[in-house]
């Protein structure tokens, strides 16, 4: 990293506000995710709207789920609503069509959910608070191994879903390598996007009795997917990632996801931190309802960045960027955040379970 | 040898016989009429010629060539042309270029020289746009060249369809009801009409009408078709006195 | 019955019609010729309500059609056999009969006119169950004017039936306009045919570009020079 | 590949195809009726399933009142689009409709987004539609033989309205010819209304049967199915019902028979759906069940 | 008013042309260019719609052919340019799941020999959709081209050895600027315009028409559909490699359905059968995407204070597009073109008047 350049603190804050902007999909395939996440970056903002004794706004642009626009989205949001940093996307892809663009222009943007290696890989300017997919499935197939004892495993994917293709991937090599056995994950089975109907993959999961079912994709279709499973009689534990998190999650799956196991980026449960409670009153006093693991992500990107200005004592983009760099042990609402080389954070995970139609706490899996 | 010769052609829609082992003999030259009661099969006779449908069985020759199951653009090259029914003009392209459609099929030049406007192109181009303003002159439509086709009154867009026919220069032309639609001071101009381009382009024409005075007026022989059979054939001064025909098609008190 | 006074139709920049006057007697036949283009079925169709007039007046039996709805112009007894003979192609020919009686409510009388029909065109009673579309030309102007006739109009307006008949058909087609005539049915024909239909009506009206060039009764017409030369084709 | 296997993948494939086939039929009657492939009926879906939802949520009405209730507002809901987006394009060129139809389709869409939010939500699913039945080994949902039920009765129910009834005939006669079919005294206007009344109820009713399946909803939910159905539809052939039945069928089983067989080919589904379409079109240009009036020359 | 004077007025515009685009670009004489990059990249998103706009009117509008494959093009083009102009690093670093096949690992191309493959290449595929689908008709066409848009999607997602699967590529050389967009929008005019007045053309516009008679005129109707078919496979495949060259990264989700709608309102809105009508409706909807966001940032008017809602631009967009179709229904400028004639008879009307 080089030196921040000098000047006056000011300098990129017209009159006594400074803006960052946000880009999530509010439209689009992805809507839900981009909404889910703008709720807890509002929600902070709400809560804390100051710093360095001037007033944070938040520009929302919508990337409506389309690279394209997401480009769009952050050029305009460095051009024409003069912002410091950048927060966003919901969606790997989106993300990185606008990595090219902040690195060109030297703004910091913050994603909070991508979780693909590559969004932040070789991009000086890209940073995230969530953790990557890699670190992910190793935890869920340590869970499954040590925890539940599976030596058998079925993987089902949303091929048309980085996010599915890639935890499963990494799940895969940390599960074969915790058991020795190559033939460790019985079957690969794929869906397309937007399917409903998994009966068929299902009934075939049947037959190889597996252990356990990791299948991370959208909170919806894993829902369906376990309602459908347990309609045909299979009993095996299912396990999937953070996106599951969603009290929806627990609504649309009902009785049949009970027990239901997933990895997520924290827990109110879990030794909160004070971060969290706040978070969680707020929210809950705000939408009437639980949290999700997006909202708080969202939350804890733009507070992560105030806490670089903070540091850096400077509204200056690259010097907010300097500080974002040595981001370490920030108390956010997922936990204690320390930001790599790459720009990923380095956090714990914890691992949920549904019991009695709500997400407890079972675990929490450190780093290594 | 005829010039355009069907041998025993049958077409079959599902149970229908719409046309029955159905012989033609049309030496070059000459202008037949073809006639006979609504749903004879007559105009089933002139879509097999050109390929539109692929007769059950039977062929079709032109100048001794096998044609039959020929696509229609690859009859048409060959040298028939024909005229529709219902008016089938390109509605919203200008008379001229319903005109210059016609000749494309004649076009040697390859789409990139088109585009790049090189070698021989241009000078094709500028050729079919003479021809087709002699074309237009023949059918005394040069004044509205560049008026859209469907905006022309109906007898107007029945020349023109001869017109575009004839661009393709071909040496059968087949005409189906030219005359439907016109009154009888235009209908006269129309066998003038006819008469004229058939010597001056030298064609043998096949023609489908109903107006009597047309077709007794300038065929030299007739060919009248009931239930896809023939009926009757021969010179107009026959037909008309042929009994078979009167009661089937021209009615008891037929004036020409 | 039937009053036309001034009507002028544009479409879009073509004025088609330039104040037309015309009148069609209870139970007489009038016909309308006139060279192509000039408005003779734009005249129809504006009586039926399917072309909006720019202004002028149609009154059928002292009631003004101007304004209303096509449904509400044919259920006061007004039919047209359309141009281009227009049968629904892919309904059997007897289904295209049926609607012609859609706005009627008596099974018994729909089905003696349907009688009626198959007399007339026993080729259509042959292919009561084929698509209307496979039909040839002449067979579907047949089922138009049968399909025009199952609405037992008052007023029957015909644009150009023979269009496209063989010599013994059309001969039948006016022997059909006569006696349904005879029976009571006004008509108002347009006809290519004009020595025909002059012979047959009571009056006529001699259309030039949208406007009313001559009128009087058929033997008139028929007798004057500029119709004899122009619209019957004798030097 | 058992017997118990292979019967179970039946049941299932059965399932999925008597709702693609229910909500084909909505497709093909518009299309049959005005030739517009009408992009909105997808969402329409959409509509039912939130009326249902916030019905029950809202007002707490006990389900069969929501459901009809439902059924009754979306129908208003797509004789109003009709009303306002199609009508005024009854003389425009077919493709302006068709565009028309899409900004209907984005704008359900996007009102859905801002208004329920892009949340999957949670639909209700009555006891006796969740109840399981075992028939030796193979699960048998109520659902399983409810839906080809409804699917079966709404198709018997409008076969003989397009063909026994006076009102069927003046929409087969508005189909090919708007003028003529004017003078017939046949009010047009009402006969498309009534055909949107007919497609949009059955838009509705599958869509509260798409929800009792798959019980989560979302705005954008009506895009897949509505996809796939329409494929469905055009491999029946596009404005025949029954073809729309036959297709549905075809698509479901298929589709389930596909991943059953060939597990790893489950990732192309969606192609298998294309590549059926596709196949059927070029070997029968019309699809299964299509009309086959050659064009009279 | 004579040729050389259209001539003439054609070159000045042109050269006008030239000449922002450079400043716009690069800036000029010491100028620097008054538009930021947020506008530039507004207008390379302009420029290349105008391309795949010209392309499916190509199709949809001059041929009467109604195609929705487009979206299956461009994602060919996009992936051709990624593959081959990406450095082996960038596409080691891509494909760690599942390595990239030889010999593609090693390549890399200059940007204008992808762009020329990527263009190829979406014609060899327009091609092989072409041969069976264009035998069909209408909607049957239609539903035929999108399926098969669908397929080499889902192909694209499940072929991960070749495209990387649903994680896509990244850092795809960003040599995309005006000047290529410009050229590609300017040559698509110019070869569209010279294309639709030609002989060709003519024979594209019978077969919209009425094929029956066009067959019946000795046009070989098939083989004028696959010209313009593959023709517009072609640029749309350029268009596509432009794009994904200026955003940077591509996966397959971008090319869904919704892309085809895009590019077809653009196409109807300007009129079916106007390449004027293309290069004006282009470049409205695509401002317009940007201008709109408006309704969703927080308005102020006076004392009261409205909250932006997000989403809203989408729902004001659809709602725009609903109601210009119902207002102009055969689009902005129906089937008509600009010409300069247009500019001179109206002056002189006016001119005529006054005196
Ligand atoms: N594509 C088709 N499918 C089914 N039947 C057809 C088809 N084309 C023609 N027919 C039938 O074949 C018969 C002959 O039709 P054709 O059009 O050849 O008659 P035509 O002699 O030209 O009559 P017209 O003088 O009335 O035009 C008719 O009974 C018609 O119904
Ligand atoms: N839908 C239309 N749009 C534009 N112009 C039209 C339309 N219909 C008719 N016209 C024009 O209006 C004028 C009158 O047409 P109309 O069809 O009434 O003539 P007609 O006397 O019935 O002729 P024909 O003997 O050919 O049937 C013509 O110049 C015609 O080109
Ligand atoms: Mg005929
Ligand atoms: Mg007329």
């Amino acid at each position: 990293p080089k030196p921040a350049e000098e000047g006056p603190a000011d300098s990129e804050a017209e009159g006594d506000v400074i803006r960052i902007g946000v880009f999530e999909p509010m439209t689009g395939d992805s809507a839900a995710g981009g909404q889910m996440t703008w709720e807890g970056i509002e929600l902070a903002n709400n809560l804390h709207d100051e710093v360095l004794g001037k007033k944070v706004e938040l520009v929302l642009v919508d990337n409506k789920t389309d690279k394209n626009e997401a480009a769009n989205a952050v050029i305009r949001l460095i051009e024409k609503e003069k912002v410091v940093a950048i927060i966003g996307s919901y969606g790997s892809s989106l993300s990185m069509a606008a990595g090219p663009t902040v690195m060109e222009e030297k703004i910091p943007a913050v994603g909070c959910s991508p979780t693909n290696p590559l969004v932040t890989k070789d991009n000086p300017y890209y940073f995230r608070v969530c953790f990557i997919d890699p670190f992910q499935g190793s935890v869920m197939a340590q869970y499954a191994y040590e925890d539940l004892g599976a030596k058998t495993a079925v993987i089902v994917r949303n091929v048309a879903d980085a996010y599915s293709v890639g935890l499963n991937n990494y799940f895969k090599e940390a599960f074969i390598k915790l058991t020795g056995d190559d033939e460790a994950v019985l079957a690969e089975l794929d869906y397309q996007q937007g399917d409903q109907d998994f009966t068929a993959q299902l009934t075939s999961i049947k037959k190889l009795n597996p252990d356990v079912i990791f299948a991370p994709g959208p909170y919806n279709d894993g829902a369906l997917m376990i309602k459908q499973a347990r309609g045909l009689g299979i009993d095996a534990p299912f396990m999937g990632g953070d996106t599951w998190e969603a009290p929806e999650f627990i609504n649309i799956g009902d009785k049949d996801v009970e027990g239901v196991a997933l990895s997520t980026h924290y827990s109110v449960d879990a030794a909160p931190t004070e971060a969290a409670k706040e978070f969680v009153d707020a929210y809950k006093d705000k939408y009437n309802a639980e949290p999700n693991a997006f909202a708080a992500l969202g939350y804890d990107a733009y507070m992560v960045i105030l806490d670089a200005i903070e540091r850096a004592d400077s509204y200056e983009p690259t010097a907010i960027r300097d500080a974002l760099a040595k981001t370490a042990d920030f108390k956010g609402v997922t936990g204690t955040i320390t930001l790599d080389e790459n720009g990923d954070a380095t956090k714990s995970a914890v691992i949920l379970q549904v019991q009695d139609g709500a997400f407890k706490y079972l675990t929490t899996v450190e780093p290594n | 040898m005829a010039l355009l010769d069907l041998k025993e052609v049958t077409m079959r829609f599902g149970g229908l016989t719409a046309v029955n082992s159905f012989n033609l003999n049309l030496e070059k030259g000459e202008l037949v009429g073809l006639i006979g009661p609504n749903g004879a099969g007559k105009t089933t006779v002139f879509n097999i010629i050109t390929g539109v449908y692929r007769p059950t069985a039977g062929k079709v020759y032109l100048a001794d060539e096998d044609i039959t199951g020929f696509r229609p653009d690859v009859i048409t090259k060959r040298g028939i042309a024909r005229t529709f029914q219902n008016i089938r003009l390109f509605g919203s392209l200008t008379v001229l270029d319903n005109v210059l459609v016609a000749q494309h099929l004649r076009l040697g030049a390859s789409p990139l020289e088109a585009v790049l406007g090189l070698g021989r192109y241009w000078g094709q181009e500028a050729k079919m746009h003479e021809r087709a303003l002699e074309l237009l002159a023949a059918v005394e439509l040069e004044a509205v060249a560049n008026e859209q086709a469907t905006s022309l009154p109906y007898g107007q867009q029945r020349r023109l369809e001869i017109a575009r026919a004839l661009a393709t220069e071909p040496k059968v032309l087949l005409l189906d009801e030219p005359a439907a639609g016109m009154n009888p001071a235009e209908t006269v101009d129309l066998m003038d009409f006819i008469q004229r381009i058939r010597r001056e382009f030298g064609l043998t024409i096949l023609l489908i009408e109903h107006q009597m005075r047309v077709v007794m007026g300038i065929c030299e022989r007739i060919i009248v078709l009931d239930y896809g059979q023939t009926i009757a054939e021969g010179p107009p001064a026959v037909i008309q006195r042929d009994s078979k025909v009167i009661t089937a098609y021209l009615g008891v008190s037929a004036d020409a | 019955m039937l009053k036309i006074r001034d009507l002028n139709v544009h479409y879009g920049g073509i004025h088609a019609l330039k104040g037309i006057n015309l009148s069609v007697p209870e139970g007489r036949i009038v016909t309308l010729i006139g060279a192509n283009g000039a408005g003779k079925s734009t005249t129809l169709r504006t009586v039926c309500g399917l072309v909006k007039p720019s202004n002028g007046e149609i009154s059928f039996c002292g009631e003004s059609l101007v304004g209303q709805k096509t449904t509400a112009i044919i259920k006061k007894g007004i039919t047209m056999v359309p141009e281009g003979r227009r049968v629904f192609p892919d309904l059997t020919v007897h289904e295209n009969l049926v609607l012609g009686a859609y706005a009627r409510h008596d099974h018994k009388a729909i089905e003696e006119d349907m009688e009626r029909v198959n007399t007339l065109f026993p080729r259509l009673k042959e292919r009561r169950d084929q698509l209307a579309g496979t039909l040839s030309g002449g067979e579907q102007q047949m089922l138009a004017v049968g399909r025009a006739l199952m609405s037992r109009p008052r007023l029957l307006m015909m644009d150009e039936p023979s269009l496209g008949l063989a010599p013994v058909l059309v001969q039948d087609i006016f022997n059909i306009i006569h006696r349904i005539n005879n029976e009571g049915m006004t008509i108002l024909l347009i006809e290519q045919n004009a020595k025909a239909a002059l012979e047959l009506a009571d009056y006529g009206y001699v259309l030039e570009t949208g406007c009313v060039a001559l009128s009087g009764t058929g033997q008139e017409l028929l007798a004057d020079d500029r119709v004899r030369k122009v619209y019957l084709g004798e030097s | 590949m058992t017997l118990t296997e292979f019967l179970q993948h039946l049941a299932n494939g059965i399932s999925l195809g008597s709702l693609y086939a229910l909500i084909a039929i909505g497709y093909t009657m518009v299309y049959g009726i005005i030739r517009l492939v009408n992009f909105a009926h997808g969402d329409l879906l959409m509509v039912a399933t939130y009326m249902a939802f916030y019905g029950m949520l809202l007002f707490s009405l006990p389900w069969p009142l929501v459901f009809i209730l439902a059924v009754i507002l979306t129908t208003v809901m797509g004789v109003t689009i009709e009303r306002v987006a199609y009508r005024p394009l009854r003389d425009a060129p077919r493709i302006t409709v068709l565009i028309s139809a899409i900004g209907v389709s984005f704008l359900l869409q996007n009102l859905g987004l801002v208004v329920f939010g892009g949340r999957s939500k949670a639909f209700y699913v009555p006891p006796f539609f969740a109840t399981i039945n075992h028939i030796g080994e193979t699960a048998v949902p109520n659902l399983v033989w409810f839906i080809p039920l409804v699917t079966v009765a709404l198709l018997m129910i409008l076969m003989h309205l397009l063909y026994r009834t006076r009102i069927g005939m003046a929409m087969r006669a508005v189909a090919r010819d708007l003028d003529t079919a004017r003078l017939m005294a046949i009010d047009v206007d009402q006969v498309i209304s009534f055909t949107f009344v007919v497609g949009s109820s059955l838009a509705a009713v599958g869509g509260l049967m798409w929800g009792l399946k798959f019980p989560q909803i979302n705005p954008l939910m009506g895009a897949m199915p509505g996809l796939k159905c329409f494929i469905a539809a055009v491999i029946g052939g596009i404005g025949n019902i029954s073809g729309a039945v036959a297709g549905g069928f075809v698509l479901g089983v298929g589709e389930i028979l596909l991943v059953a067989f060939f597990p790893d080919l489950a990732g192309y589904r969606d192609a298998f759906a294309f590549v059926l379409l596709i196949l059927t079109l070029l070997i029968r240009p019309t699809g299964l069940l299509g009309e086959r009036v050659a064009e009279k020359v | 008013m004579d040729r050389n004077n259209n001539l003439l007025y054609t070159l000045i515009a042109v050269l006008v042309l030239a000449v922002v685009l450079a400043w716009a670009q690069t800036g000029l004489f010491g100028l620097v260019s008054p538009w930021n990059p947020y506008t530039v990249r507004i207008m390379n998103l302009c420029a290349i719609n105008i391309g795949l706009g010209l392309a499916l009117n190509l199709v949809n509008g001059f041929t009467g052919q109604f195609s929705l494959g487009h979206a299956g093009f461009m994602a060919v083009g996009a992936y051709t340019v990624a593959l081959l102009v990406m450095s082996p690093a960038a596409k080691q670093m891509n494909f760690f799941m599942v390595p990239l096949v030889a010999p593609l690992d090693k390549i890399q191309v200059p940007f204008l020999v992808g762009i020329i493959m990527a263009g190829l290449l979406a014609a060899l595929f327009g091609l092989l959709v072409g041969a069976p689908v264009l035998r069909l008709k209408g909607d049957y066409l239609a539903i035929a081209t999108l399926g098969f848009a669908e397929i080499i999607r889902v192909v694209i997602v499940n072929v991960k050895g070749l495209t990387n699967g649903a994680l896509g590529l990244k850092s795809i050389p960003g040599h995309t600027n005006l000047w290529w967009t410009a050229a590609y929008a300017a040559l698509t005019v110019l070869l569209m315009v010279r294309l639709v007045n030609s002989s060709y053309g003519r024979a594209l516009k019978a077969i919209r028409e009425d094929e029956i008679a066009a067959e019946a005129m000795g046009i070989n109707v098939f083989y004028h559909k696959m010209l313009a078919f593959v023709l517009a496979a072609f640029l749309a495949g350029v268009g596509g490699g432009l794009q994904a060259s200026l955003i940077g990264s591509i996966d397959p989700a971008m090319y869904k359905l919704p892309l085809t709608f895009q590019i077809l309102l653009m196409v109807v809105l300007g009129g079916m059968g106007s390449i004027t009508g293309t290069v004006i409706a282009a470049t409205i909807v695509t401002a317009l995407m940007e201008i709109l966001r408006f309704v969703e940032s927080p308005l102020t008017l006076g004392a009261i204070h409205l909250p932006g809602i997000p989403g809203m631009r989408m729902v004001v967009f659809s709602l725009l597009l609903i109601v210009v179709t119902l207002f102009y229904n055969r689009g902005l400028m129906g089937d008509k073109e600009f010409s300069w004639d247009l500019l001179h008879s109206r002056r002189q009307t006016k001119q005529g008047v006054t005196q």
